[in-house]
Formats: C-alpha cells, structure tokens, sequence
C-alpha cells in the first residue's frame, strides 16, 4: 500500500508531469495518477466495446433482425451509480489537495509579489526587491499576491501551484519548497491572459540553500541596487531617489512634501534650514535657526527620526505633538543608517536652498565592478541624481 | 376530433366563462381591489422606511415588494388562471435568479477579506493607469 | 387511424426535385430572403455556418502556424522588451475563439438543423412562430456582421472570455464585438424559446414526451438553457460597455469594480452555453447509433431525461472555471463536488450508445463514422474534464495547454463532429441528393487522424506547464508544437474532403430516397426533399425507434415501412390529454 | 414569382375546417395559437427577469460588501420622486389589466381609451425621471464617465467638528500607516500591512497617499449634520465600516464622512433605471402599436392576444420598478 502510495506520488519527470520540488506536488501527482489510472481504463472499456461491436455486429444484410431490448433498468441504475461514486471519490481527493494549496501557513516566511504589464516583482522579508523569486529549501513560504494593472497568474509548474494575482485584492499562494533547483531556476510563467506581452511574462524561481539563500538576500536588500523590473538591468540609487522611496513607505502619510499644510506632522517643503521654534526642548537653550551649520541640521534631523520627543516645533503658530520614534526602521544597522541619511538627504532636496547632491554611499553599498556602467561618478550615476524628483512606480 | 379542443377544455378555467373566447377574464371589481392594495403597500413601504428596524430595514422593505410583485403576478397578469406550467417557468426562472445571486453574493462575501480598501485609483487619475507600461 | 405513407404514386427514380417541395415551391430571392418556412431558414443559417466555420478554420490554422516556432514563426519581435508585434496573434487566437463560440458551436445546430428537422421530426408544419424564427436568424446575421465589423476597427485582443478588467482597458474594438455577441444572444433566446412552444404545442396526436425522437429531448434541453442563461450574458455584456464607455466600476478594479464578480457573470452564462453546444450534437449522435445499428435506443427514458438532467446541473457548476482566480474556498468546493455530478448524465449516454450498438446490425455509413469517432473523441474530451474538475489537480492544469486540449476535445470532437454527422444523416432530406460514401469517409477519416495529431500532444504539454494564449513559449514545448501543428494541417486537407463531397453530390448526387438509412423518426416518412407544408395529412407517431417494419427496397434503394410487419405501439397510439404536459 | 410573402395565413389553407384570418397556417385552433403565444411571452418575460438579475447581483455584492456606500449615497436620492412614479406605474399597470379585460369583452372603445391611460401615465413616468436625472446631470453624481471626471459632488459646508473629525481619522491613519510602513519595510505582512492602501497604488506623486487614503477635508458633499440622528458618530471607522455590517445593515454607526468610492452607488443607480426606463419606452411603443391596432379593429373576443401579451410585457416593467424604488430610494433612511 505504502510503496503504491509511493509510486503514484512520483516525484521526478514523468511523461505527462514536471518534476514536482513542493510539498503540494505530492498531493496533486496523487490525485493525477489515480484519476489517469481509473479514467484510462474506462477509457478503453468504452473504446474497446465499440470496436468490438462495430466488428461483430456489423450489418449483413440490410434488413437484418434485431433482438428488440428497449432498456435495463438495473443495468443503468448501477452504471449511474458506479460513475457517480467513483468521481465524488476523485472529489474527495483533489479536495484534500485544495485545502493544502489554499491554507495560509501561519509559520511561513512572507514574501509580496506585484504583478504588472509585464512583469513579476518579488519584495523580501528584508525589503529587498527583485523579479526573480529566490526561496529557501524545505522553508514554507508565502506569497502575497497583488496586480497593478490588469489580472495576472503566477504559475509554477514544478510547485503545483497557481494564483490568481487580481487588482484590488491581495491573494496568496503557500507551500514549502522541498528541492534544490537546478542552476537554471525553473520557470515562473503568467498564465491569466494579460496583453501583448503575456507570453514573455515570465521569471524564475530558485530554490537555494541557507547559506546561498543569507548571501542572495544580503546582495538584494543593497538599498542602493535596483533592479529595474522591465530591462532587469541593475542600477545604482542615489540618496535622494532612496529617500523619496522611504519617505513615501513612512512618512508620507504625516508629512507633506508638496505644500507647506501640517497634515499632522510639520511639511518637510523648506523645512531644511528655515527657523524653528519648538513648544518643548529637552536643552532649554537649544535653538535652531536658517544660519546654523549642516551639522547641527543633519544631528537635529537625526534626533527627529530617532528621538522624536526631544524637541518639538511649533509652526504655523500650531504647537505640534511629537511622533512615535523610527529608530527601529533607521538606525541598528548600516543599512539602517545610510537609509537614514537617504531620508535626510531627501528633506534637504526639498528644502529652499540650491541643493548639491550627496556623495554617493561608499563601497559596502556599491559594488563598482557588479555595476560599471552605473558608477556614480559616471554619465548614469549623475543623471540618476538630476532625475531624482521623477519617480519610479512604487513598489510598496 | 381535434386534440386540441379536449387540450383547451382539459385547461381548468376556460370552461366557466367567455365560452366564445380564450384566456380568462378578470372581474373588473378585483382589478380595483388590487389596485388599491398596491397603492395602500406603496404607502405602508414609504412609511416604513422612516422607522428604524435596524438590520431589518431591508427585510421589511423587500417583504413588501414581494407581496406587491405577487398582487400583480398573480391578479394583473393572471398567472392565478394560467396553466399551471406557467407558473412553473416563472417560478423556474426565479430559482435561478436566487441561484446566481446566492452564490455570487456569498463568494464575494468569503473573499471580502482579501479586498484591499482603497478609493479607487482610476477615479484619482485614471490615465495613470491606462497608460502603457514603459516598452 | 392512417399509417405513415410517403407518397409514392409516382415511380421511384423520378428526380425528386420535379415534385412539388419546400425548394420549388416558390422561386426569387424575396421567396428566401423573405420565407417563413423553417426549412429554407435552416438552410439559410447552415450557409451563414459554415461560412462563419470557414473563417474561424482559417484563424485556427494562421494560430498554429505561429506556434510553429518557440518565437513565433508569423509575429516575433527580437527585442525582448517590445511585445506589440504579439497584438495581431492575440487578435487572431481571440476571433478564432469568438467566432467558433459564437457564431458556430452555439448557432450551428439547433439554428441550422435543429431549425430543419425539429418540425418535421415532431410532425409539425412549422414552429410556433415563423415569423420570429427569419427574425432571429437575421439577428444572427447582424450580430455576426458586428463581430467581423470588429476586425477593421481594430481587432479584439481579449480572449473569447472578454476577461476585465484587460477588457475594459485595452484600445481594441472590444465594444463592437461585445455588442455583435448581445445581438447574437438575443437571436439564440428567440430560436430557444421557439422550439420550447414548438415542441409543448404543436405536438400531433399521438406524440407524447416519451415517443419524441431524442433528438427532440436535447433541442429542448438545449433551449431550456437558452432561453434561461442567454440574457444573463446578455447584462454581462451591456454593463462590460457601460465599464468601457462610463468606467461605472462594477467590473473593472481600477474603479472600484470587482473583476472576479465579472467571472461570475460570465460563466454562469458560459458554461451553460457549453451545453448549449454540445447537447444538440449528443442528441444527433442517439438518432444516428439507432438508426445505423437498426435498434431500438437503448434506455431511452434515462437518455431523454439525462438531457435535461444535464441542462438542470449545468447551471450549477459554473465556479469551475475559476479555482484558482480568486475565488473563495468554499465556492471552489461546491462547485468542484456538484462538477462532478455533471459528469454522471454524459456517461449514461456513453453507456446507452454502446448498449444500443449491442447486438445491432452495425452499418458504418458515413455518419456513423462521424458518430464512431465522436464516441472516441466525446469520451477522451469528458474523462479529461474530470481531471480539470478535481480541485488540486485543476490548480496545476488552469489556463494550461491541457484545458485547450480538453475543451477542443468536446467542442471539437464533440460539437462538430456531432453537426457534420448531422449534416451527413440528414443531407438526403435536406437536398434530395446521395452523396459518395467513400469521399464521406475518407474526410471522415483524415479529420478523425488530424484531430487527434493536434490535440493529443496539447494534453501532454498542457501537463508539463505550457500556458495558454501564448504567442511565444519556451523551446522544450516545441516538438509538441509542431506535432500539433501538423495535425492542423491535416484537418484542413480532411475538411476539403468533407465538402467536397456535399458539394459534388449536389451537382452530380443520386436522387436520395424518402428513406435512405432505415430510419423510423417522422422526418423520413415525408418526401425527400420534403413538401412545402411537410405533411398532407398530420402523421399518426409510432415507436420513434421500431425499426422492425422498415424493410430494404432495392427500386428505390432506400427503405419503406411494410405495415404487414407487426408495429407492436400503433396499438397503444393514444392522445395526449394535454399537449402542454409538463 | 414571389408569392410568398411575410403574411402566414396567405400559405395554402388545406384545412378542412374554418381557418380564420387572424390563425396562422400551422396552428390547428385560436385556442392552440393562444396556448402558445401565451407560452411564449412568458419565456420572453422570464428572460427580461435574468436580464436584470446582473444588475440586482451587482447591487447586492455592493450592497452586501460596502453597506457604508449605500447608506451614505442613497441620501442624494429622492425618495418622494421614486413614490410619486411607483403609483404612476402601478396605476398604469391597472389601466392596462382592465384595458386587456376590456379587449376580451370586446369594448373597442373602452380599450382604446384605457390603453391611452396607460401610454400617458408611462409619460409622465418618464418625464419624473428627466427631472431625477436633470438634478443628478445638475449636482455632477453621474457614473465616473469617459474621463472619469463626471462624478464630482457639491462641497458640503464645513463644520468644526468635522475638521476635529479628520484630525482624528488622520491621526488614526498615521497611526495604522507607520505600522503599515514599518511592516512593509521590516517585510512581515501582519494585517496591518496587507490592508495598508498604499499597497496596490501606482506612484502618482507625494499627495497620492494621503488621497488614496481618502483623507482629503473636501470629500465631504452632503451637510454632515444629515447624516445620523445625532450627526456625526465619530467612532466611526474606516476600519470598521465595510466589514461589520451584513446585507442591509446600514445603521447608524457605519455612516459618517464619504466613504470611498460612492461613485457605484449612483453607477448601479443609473444602470438600474437606465435600463427600465428604456423598457418602458419599448413598452409604451408596444401600446401605442396595439392602440391602433385595435382602433383598426383588428381584435375580437376571439383574438386579442397582443392586447394580452403587450399588457403582459407592461406589468413585467411595473414588477422590476416595485423592486427598484424600495432598494435604491430607501435605504434606512431612518438615521
């Protein structure tokens, strides 16, 4: 029975199967060998009685006899039952299978997927983005699927599994990958009709490793390389650019950036170096007006994000709140940190001086030999800055 | 003998009345009285939605409609006299009615979670998103 | 009580066409552009048919031959990052399926020979309403000129499914096509609801529900859904235009719209519509197993009833194409258990048409070819359909080569070829004319081979992941391909054939016989061609499947009922209490 | 020669029996003609209910799904319009059925009359209906439209409270939204951060996400005071609003501020009355064609069947308003 089991759950290539690398696939082989099996042989059992009739009773003569059986009716009884029972079987197993398939694992490690005209992007627990999909083996993941544009499927054959990716909502796919994939990847294709490039609509999804895996999501989560998910060639981000991102995962809903109206917080629109005066200072003598150095801007900044209590301005005569602190989000890391100066960087673009873009990140966060034709001195580096106020699509 | 004369006798209301004719004819004074029933739930359907019933509101108010439906069904366009085969399409048909918003209402019902709830973006600027993806 | 008598007075071998029949009887264009007779609209919609067959055939094949090439052998862009060269094969794929949906599969056989034989077959002079009947058909006609007017403004690229919101999105002629098929639908409610009266009213003396002919029982069956589904796609489509035109944010997500409601919508007519399609061809495929294994319809009562069975369950399954699209878990679970119920009544057809083939005296004639090769094809299209109705097993095959391969298996294998048998049995009827046995089989045969060519393989591919509606695809998928494509090629020579045939035998065929085959259904105890008003005098109905009194007659080479010979249910001819019995 | 021509009784009448005029060549008896025109139409008017079934499916996945959204639009109606035009309707539905009994009495004169009751009420029914769409087209509440720049209603009067209100809500979004921000950053998908709006928005400039939240003080088109029996509940939240409240439950606590995407409230709106109000213009058509008909003479006691089956068709029209006015006009109104 178990070695049955075993050899209807196949797990390499079949003829009529890919291999399967999920823990979905088990399942779903099952079922589709089981259902071949049983379908096949009533397949020839109806194919097989017609050619033996049409051989044996062929006509004679054109006025043979023919006995005259009008009906059976336990005959038919049972050939309506049997087919009945057997396919409520089959129901039973695939509904198994479903459940698999369409219940979220509450341990899986959570991974956005957005589909777009025509591409899939993929954003990491580490914020990390990327179109092509990058799991850890024999880890559950989940994916959480969203459409910009038009309906989209997300479809891995060697997975067993396929989704809907519909605008406006948020679905979601989970299952444990259990194979490493060769080094080619497999194929991640669209299967909902999408538009002139549906058929190139497609990406890879690599199963790796833990080591691999830590070393892959360490390249990808570099805040400074994005990968642009129509040509999918790699650039380097500038300050600015990072910072108009951040500001708007974070910020955005607090701080206006176009007009100087306190949504809640004060607008950053010239906030770098105009006077401040603050309702609460934790220095009593503390001041900070449009003279004083950069320094003493970027560390009133800083303190901002990081202690947003410390001090607080009163503007437009309004005596503003503090706000919960973002240390945990930009400070801890050097990540964290370069990304806290992204968002600093940021305010100063939109402050009223003439603003000169920031050297850009050293070595750690740009690798000059991975991306020649992005070094930020170069032509491309330098456009990237000029081009900061115009913004790619959002990712999240 | 035509078949068809015993089909129509066998019909249960063409015998009683208008022997010269088809199809039955509806007392004048009925037709009246439905009209006025109609009116008075029209009235009574108004007036109930100035109370409030709470999660009943609805129940209340497509009660009513019903019974003034079933006043016109079965009075004005006496389904009440046709073949009973009639009725059977009718009410056929609105099982299926029931059927399509039963299980399109409880679908969208089990998947609301997943809505993302947002205004909708193509009435903010709508051109950003018809416009073409970067080539 | 008179017997069935065609009149014979004259001698056998006189040319039918000096006898007064529904095709001398008048003469002029106006006497067709303007006729009442179901028999002329019949003929009418099979011309319209097949010519509309005739174009989706050809976009079939220009499909294939993209495909030939992993980058396409018609359309390919080298640049990977410009896809708009891919717009023209969308288009193509999209009328290929919009056109054989539409204005083929649905129409073509209760339009065209339903249209011809259901009256005759019933006894009747005509349907209920004649007058409706020319009006749907030129309804058709219209609807079938919007659809092809959509190619010169700008062909559609959405897919026969018209999914939202791509649909209300993309700048091709969606509106005019969608428009074209809310015309088509509105053609198909009125020939549903003329065969639903027809067939409740006009019954002759003697024709109870259980003597009609099943062909009968899947015309209605069929018109029961019609008449029940079509308007729902007929909503579908108008507010599909009201997206487009007002962006009123029912359907499309970018207003607010919910595009898997619009799934709903369009499946709770859709799938319906695929019995639509495929219950006229079944209901062929019992008249012509009788008649060609010269037996009595094996269980004919569960045969009749599964029919409607079939249109009954058929509305209630329509969530299984849309498993993995987003829809709820319960849903899918309901309508993956209840998709399997539906699988029961087209097996108990299988199941009679062998029993009615046992013990039978088996002639393979050119229709019965047709009939043996949609047994062949039907079963290979229902079994696959179980493995799509599986709920695990459809999340790896949705919107895979495996589902084209399946659903061209029971459209294809199923419909048509169940309409060409069709055609086959009752073109001595329609034109008066034998057609040559042997060009008949031989199409039969080639179409039969080619079929299978380009299907098998899609199964296969389907299984190992190739998407659908794919106008590139990655290199391991390509020796399937080109298999498949070859078979197309070999249908097109098999099709040539086929009409050929017709076409030859209308020139130079034999003076067909009232009843060439041995069949006992009504329509072939009138003339070949028939009459004008069918029957003289209203026939007196027998056992629809007693062949037992039709004898060979070697003058006429075709049979006559010899009423020496025991006609065991002339006796028990009664009259229905009611002719709308229920 | 052309003989044929479109009139059935013309065809050969080999009959043995009397055939008269009005019986088509292949029906047997009036009574069989009767049975089946009578078959027909009510499968006709079986496919007008399926007809607006989508539409009733589309307002009750609405409705079911966003009840704030109903709650809320529906007060842009007016309900004593919508009450005005179910008598007319319903009076109209009476001329006809006493038109037709008229018709099967013979009564030409009588019959004529009532029809023309009929045809006048079905004007005044849509003469309402300009007026209703006149002050919609008037006000800017029309579906979003080509370039989607149709729906924009009248700015309400701007209160106090209201701005406390939004200061409140904005500092709940701020709230939520860091949550959401940091999740998103941090990469865990808590609830939070899947029911974050910003999710699915594409990049539209810095004010996207404050609109995309709908937070913005001007959405606010009806006088807030209106809107509940102690005006405005500011518990009220967005949070909560589309999911506590099954069908109908539109109380007092699921109003407040706009909710967002009103706009399907009026597009459901005008697709629903839309449609009716051509069919009742088909229908009016209809009677005026049976008016003259029977003015002509054409109809008996024997033959009255399009007086019946136009008579049907109308009733079916009155039947859908029945349905509309209490599901469009009379949402709780009682706040």
């Amino acid at each position: 029975m178990n070695c049955l089991m075993h050899m209807l759950a196949a797990d390499n290539a079949t003829f009529w199967l890919p291999r399967g690398a999920s823990d979905l696939a088990g399942p779903v082989d099952q079922a589709w060998n089981i259902i071949l099996y049983v379908t096949g042989l009533f397949f020839f059992i109806v194919v097989g009685a017609m050619l033996f009739f049409i051989i044996r009773y062929r006509r004679r003569t054109p006025n043979d006899a023919t006995p005259e059986i009008t009906h059976n009716t336990p005959l038919e009884i049972v050939w309506t039952i049997v087919p009945l029972l057997l396919v409520e079987v089959f129901f039973y197993v695939g509904f198994k299978g479903f459940l698999r398939y369409d219940t979220p694992r509450s341990d899986a490690k959570i991974i956005d997927v957005q589909g777009r005209q025509w591409a899939f992007s993929f954003t990491y627990p580490n914020g990390a983005q990327d179109q092509d999909l990058y799991l850890l083996k024999d880890e559950p993941v989940r994916l959480n699927l969203n459409s910009t544009d038009v309906l989209h499927a997300i479809y891995l054959p060697v997975m067993r599994t396929q989704r809907n990716l519909v605008p406006g909502r948020e679905t979601q796919i989970s299952f444990t990958p259990t194979d490493l994939s060769p080094q080619e990847g497999w194929w991640v294709f669209c299967t909902q009709y999408c538009g002139n490039g549906h058929s190139r609509m497609f990406s890879h999804v690599y199963v790796l490793a833990k080591a691999d895996y830590d070393e892959k999501m360490k390249e990808l989560a570099n805040p400074f390389k994005k990968k642009d998910p129509i040509t999918g060639k790699s650039r380097w981000v500038p300050y600015v650019e990072l910072g108009h991102t951040l500001y708007q995962q974070n910020c955005s809903s607090c701080h206006s950036v176009t007009d100087d109206k306190i949504v809640v917080g004060p607008p950053w629109k010239g906030l770098w170096k105009r006077d401040h005066d603050f309702n609460y200072r934790d220095d009593p003598t503390y001041t900070l007006k449009a003279s004083d150095p950069d320094d003493k801007w970027n560390a009133y900044l800083t303190e901002s994000i990081l202690k947003p209590n410390a001090k607080l301005v009163t503007y437009q005569g309004k005596a503003l709140s503090g706000m919960s602190d973002f240390s945990s989000t930009f400070s801890g890391s050097e990540t964290n940190d370069e990304k806290r100066r992204a968002i600093i960087e940021y305010i100063k673009s939109l402050g009223n001086l003439p603003y000169t873009p920031a050297i850009p990140p050293d070595s750690t966060y740009y690798d000059a030999d991975k991306y020649p034709d992005h070094h930020p001195e170069s032509e491309a580096g330098l456009k990237a800055n000029a081009l900061t106020t115009q913004s790619q699509p959002a990712g999240r | 003998m035509n078949p068809y004369q015993t089909a129509s006798m066998n019909s249960p209301h063409d015998v009683h009345d208008a022997p010269h004719g088809v199809g039955h004819i509806v007392p004048l004074s009925l037709l009246l009285k439905v009209f006025g029933g109609l009116v008075f739930l029209t009235v009574l359907t108004v007036a109930a939605s100035l109370v409030n019933f709470g999660e009943f509101n609805l129940v209340v108010a497509l009660a009513i409609a019903v019974v003034k439906a079933s006043l016109v069904v079965l009075f004005f366009m006496h389904l009440r006299w046709d073949k009973p085969f009639i009725s059977i399409i009718f009410i056929g048909c609105l099982i299926f009615v029931g059927l399509f918003i039963s299980l399109a209402l409880l679908d969208s019902g089990q998947y609301r979670s997943s809505v993302i709830k947002q205004e909708a973006p193509g009435i903010k600027d709508h051109h950003t998103l018809l416009k073409a993806p970067p080539q | 009580m008179t017997t069935i008598t065609p009149d014979f007075a004259h001698s056998p071998r006189e040319p039918a066409l000096v006898r007064d029949n529904y095709l001398n009887h008048s003469r002029g264009f106006l006497s067709w552009a303007l006729t009442l007779d179901h028999k002329r609209i019949g003929i009418m919609y099979l011309c319209a048919v097949l010519t509309a067959f005739f174009v989706g055939g050809m976009f079939a094949e220009l499909v294939r031959t993209q495909l030939l090439m992993p980058n396409g052998a018609l359309f390919h862009s080298a640049d990977p990052n410009s896809s708009a060269v891919y717009k023209t094969y969308n288009q193509i794929f999209t009328l290929h399926g919009a056109i054989m949906i539409f204005l083929v599969l649905i129409p073509g056989i209760p339009g065209a020979l339903g249209n011809f034989v259901l009256p005759i077959m019933l006894g009747a002079k005509d349907v209920a309403f004649p007058r409706l009947n020319l009006f749907s058909f030129y309804l058709y006609v219209t609807g079938a000129l919007f659809a092809v007017l959509s190619i010169i403004f700008g062909a559609v690229d959405t897919g026969w499914t018209f999914y939202a919101p791509y649909s209300t999105n993309t700048e091709t002629a969606v509106s005019w096509m969608v428009f074209g098929v809310f015309i088509l639908g509105f053609s198909s409610i009125l020939t549903g609801m003329n065969f639903i009266v027809t067939i409740h009213k006009l019954r002759p003396p003697g024709m109870t529900w259980f003597r009609m002919p099943l062909f009968l029982w899947a015309v209605y069956a069929t018109s029961i859904i019609q008449v029940l589904a079509t308007p729902v796609l007929g909503i579908t489509l108008l507010l599909l235009m009201m997206e487009r035109l007002l962006h009123v944010g029912i359907f499309n997500s970018a207003y607010g719209g919910d595009p898997v409601l619009f799934q709903h919508f369009f499946w709770f007519y859709s799938h319906p519509a695929v019995y639509i399609m495929i219950l006229p061809a079944m209901g062929i495929m019992s008249e012509v197993i009788g008649t060609f294994s010269r037996k009595h319809v094996f269980g004919y009562r569960f045969v009749a009833l599964s029919s409607i069975a079939i249109a009954v369950i058929g509305f209630l399954v329509w969530g299984h194409h849309m498993f993995p699209n987003g829809q709820s878990t319960m849903l899918g679970t309901i309508f993956s258990f209840l998709t399997m119920t539906v699988a029961i009544p087209s097996a108990i057809k299988v199941w009679n048409w062998l029993a009615t083939m046992y013990r039978g005296s088996i002639e393979l004639a050119t229709p019965m070819c047709y009939a043996i090769s949609f047994m062949f094809l039907f079963t290979i299209g229902g079994l696959t359909g179980v493995f799509l109705g599986t709920l695990s097993v459809d999340v790896h095959l949705h919107d895979t080569y495996f589902v084209v391969a399946h659903f061209h298996y029971v459209m294809f294998g199923g419909t048509l070829i169940g309409f060409l048998a069709g055609i086959y049995y009752w073109w001595p009827k329609i034109t008066g004319k034998m057609y040559n046995e042997t060009l008949g089989k031989l199409g039969c045969l080639l179409i039969f081979i080619g079929f299978n060519t380009t299907f098998l393989p899609q199964f296969v591919m389907g299984s190992q992941g190739m998407p659908r509606r794919y106008a590139t695809y990655q290199a391991m998928y390509q020796p399937y391909h080109v298999m498949s494509t070859i078979g197309a090629y070999i249908q097109l020579v098999g099709f040539i054939i086929a009409a050929i045939t017709l076409l030859q035998s209308l020139l130079k065929g034999k003076t067909a016989p009232a009843n060439p085959w041995g069949s006992a259904t009504l329509e072939w105890s009138c003339t070949s061609p028939p009459p004008h008003d069918n029957f003289k005098t209203t026939p007196t109905v027998g056992d629809p499947y007693d062949h037992s009194n039709l004898v060979w007659d070697d003058k006429i080479e075709g049979y006559v009922r010899d009423n020496t010979l025991a006609e065991p249910y002339t006796t028990t001819t009664h009259i229905p209490k009611q002719p709308a019995g229920h | 020669m052309t003989t044929i021509t479109t009139e059935p009784a013309s065809h050969g009448d080999d009959h043995g029996h009397d055939h008269p005029k009005f019986l088509a060549h292949h029906f047997e008896t009036p009574q069989q003609q009767f049975d089946s025109g009578k078959l027909g139409i009510w499968l006709f008017l079986t496919t007008e209910i399926l007809l607006f079934s989508g539409l009733f499916c589309a307002y009750s996945v609405y409705r079911a799904n966003h009840p704030e959204i109903f709650a809320y639009a529906h007060l842009y109606l007016n309900k004593w319009y919508g009450a005005l035009n179910t008598i007319v309707l319903i009076f109209s539905s009476f001329t006809m059925a006493w038109g037709v009994r008229a018709s099967q009495l013979g009564q030409k004169k009588l019959c004529v009359g009532l029809l023309g009751i009929t045809f006048a009420c079905g004007i005044v029914f849509m003469c309402v209906k300009a007026v209703e769409y006149h002050d919609k087209w008037r006000e800017q509440i029309l579906p979003p439209g080509p370039h989607s720049d149709w729906y924009n209603p009248p700015k309400g009067p701007e209160e106090p409270k209201e701005n406390a209100l939004e200061a409140k809500i904005s500092a709940d979004e701020t709230a939520r939204n860091k949550v959401a921000g940091e999740a998103a950053l941090a990469g865990s998908s808590t609830p939070a951060a899947s029911s974050a709006p910003a999710a699915p928005i594409i990049f539209t400039g810095p004010t996207t996400r404050l609109a995309s939240d709908g937070v913005l003080v001007e959405q606010s088109a009806v006088p807030k005071a209106q809107i509940g029996p102690t005006g405005i509940d500011s518990t009220w939240n967005r949070e909560h609003a589309p999911n506590s409240a099954a069908l109908g439950g539109s109380s007092a606590e699921h109003v407040g501020p706009e909710p967002y995407n009103t706009h399907i409230f009026f597009s459901i709106y005008f697709l629903m009355t839309g449609l009716h109000g051509l069919h009742v213009l088909a229908g009016m058509s209809l009677i005026a064609w049976v008016m003259y008909r029977t003015h002509r003479g054409d109809f008996s006691p024997a033959y009255f069947s399009p007086v019946d089956f136009v008579g049907l068709y109308w009733h079916i029209v009155d039947l859908i308003w029945i349905f509309l006015f209490p599901l469009l006009y009379l949402i709780g109104n009682s706040q």
